[in-house]
């Protein structure tokens, strides 16, 4: 099972990529995503307390249960216009 | 009517006027964000909007959507600048048309929260040496 | 920075945005007043604007202060239109300029509302058949 | 004692003519000589009730003294922009 994850600001910069592709586990959450593709590069519990997420250009909750194909969005804190 | 564009051209303001302005409506509110010079006694020389496009036109239409549940409202724009901004420079500007000039301006004001708290928009200011992602606290939904 | 203008021409948008735009300010709220095709039921095919100049000058400068001293706002403008005008045109434009966009918008929905109630404007509707001017409530002061 | 009379809109209309210069009396109010000068021309009470005046373009209370050189301006309900 494929995810297509898309990285944003201060995210994209440290992760030095805009988007990859990645392989989840079945049933795997999107906290539980969040915390093997981002902890390395963000070592401060506080970042992810602000992160939000959206699935599928929608806002989706940490426990959401990823599906095949699913294109996932980290987002920081946002600033709007 | 609803017109939502981002682009990396000065915003046109007469296009957004022109996109709600309509004969059956007396009143036009417009929000317009400009780059200030400073933030949080810092002096900004210029910054750079980076948007998430796709869900940002899903979530502006989200919130035209419940404000026109909201308000009666005739038609509804928004103009996202993405990309180096100037000092003075417009980031933004929303406008609303309403039939009644209350509406429009509750209308107006209110996108504007909505906007700023859900809108997939990330803003990076430059200083004098150095730069900066623009953390706000948001909601999200 | 004030700008309070009768025209007996198109409103220049740009004039008055110009007026207001300062780069210490985020936020610029705008409000447009334009001629609808109806009031009342009724078919309006134009109108004809009558300012009492002087003291209009003289109150919406009050109302600017009055603003200034509830609102922490950089400039204000306002552009009223005079003689006839037709159906779409623009018969108001109120800006106001803030550091942050709440204050700006609260302070150009208060400035709407004031001068609704005390800006000696009136107001001629032409329909079909005849013409009437057009009576709201006031408040005067 | 003379002041000038400033006339808009309907009463503008009815009286013909956007302004006059008339004699008042010693300690005339404003709605003296309202009804000496607007009675005439409007004959419904109604009319009354939603009119304000200004003096020297501020505005002024119905018992407000006229003073030689005052300008006195009827207010019809205004409509705004």
């Amino acid at each position: 099972m494929k995810v297509k994850l898309l990285f944003f600001a201060m995210i994209r910069e440290k992760i030095g990529k805009d988007e990859v592709d990645m392989e989840i586990f079945p049933g795997e959450t999107l906290e539980q995503l969040t915390q093997r593709v981002l902890a390395p590069a963000f070592p401060h519990a506080r970042f992810f307390k602000s992160l939000l997420y959206a699935v599928n250009e929608e806002y989706a909750g940490p426990q959401t249960i990823l599906r095949d194909g699913d294109e996932v969005a980290f987002i920081p804190p946002v600033a709007g216009g | 009517m609803l017109l939502i564009k981002i682009t990396k051209e000065n915003i046109n303001r007469e296009e957004v006027r022109r996109a709600v302005a309509h004969p059956d409506c007396g009143a036009i509110a417009t929000f317009e964000g400009d780059i200030r010079n400073h933030n949080d006694g810092k002096e900004v020389l210029g910054l750079e909007y980076e948007v998430y496009e796709k869900m940002f036109q899903a979530e502006v239409k989200k919130i035209f959507h419940e404000l026109a549940q909201r308000w009666e409202v005739k038609a509804c724009a928004l103009v996202q600048r993405v990309g180096r901004l100037d000092v003075g420079e417009a980031g933004i500007v929303i406008a609303v048309s309403s039939p009644h000039r209350h509406s429009g301006m509750a209308a107006c004001a209110w996108a504007i929260e909505e906007f700023k708290k859900r809108a997939p928009v990330w803003k990076k200011e430059y200083y004098l040496t150095d730069a900066q992602w623009v953390l706000c606290n948001h909601g999200g939904k």
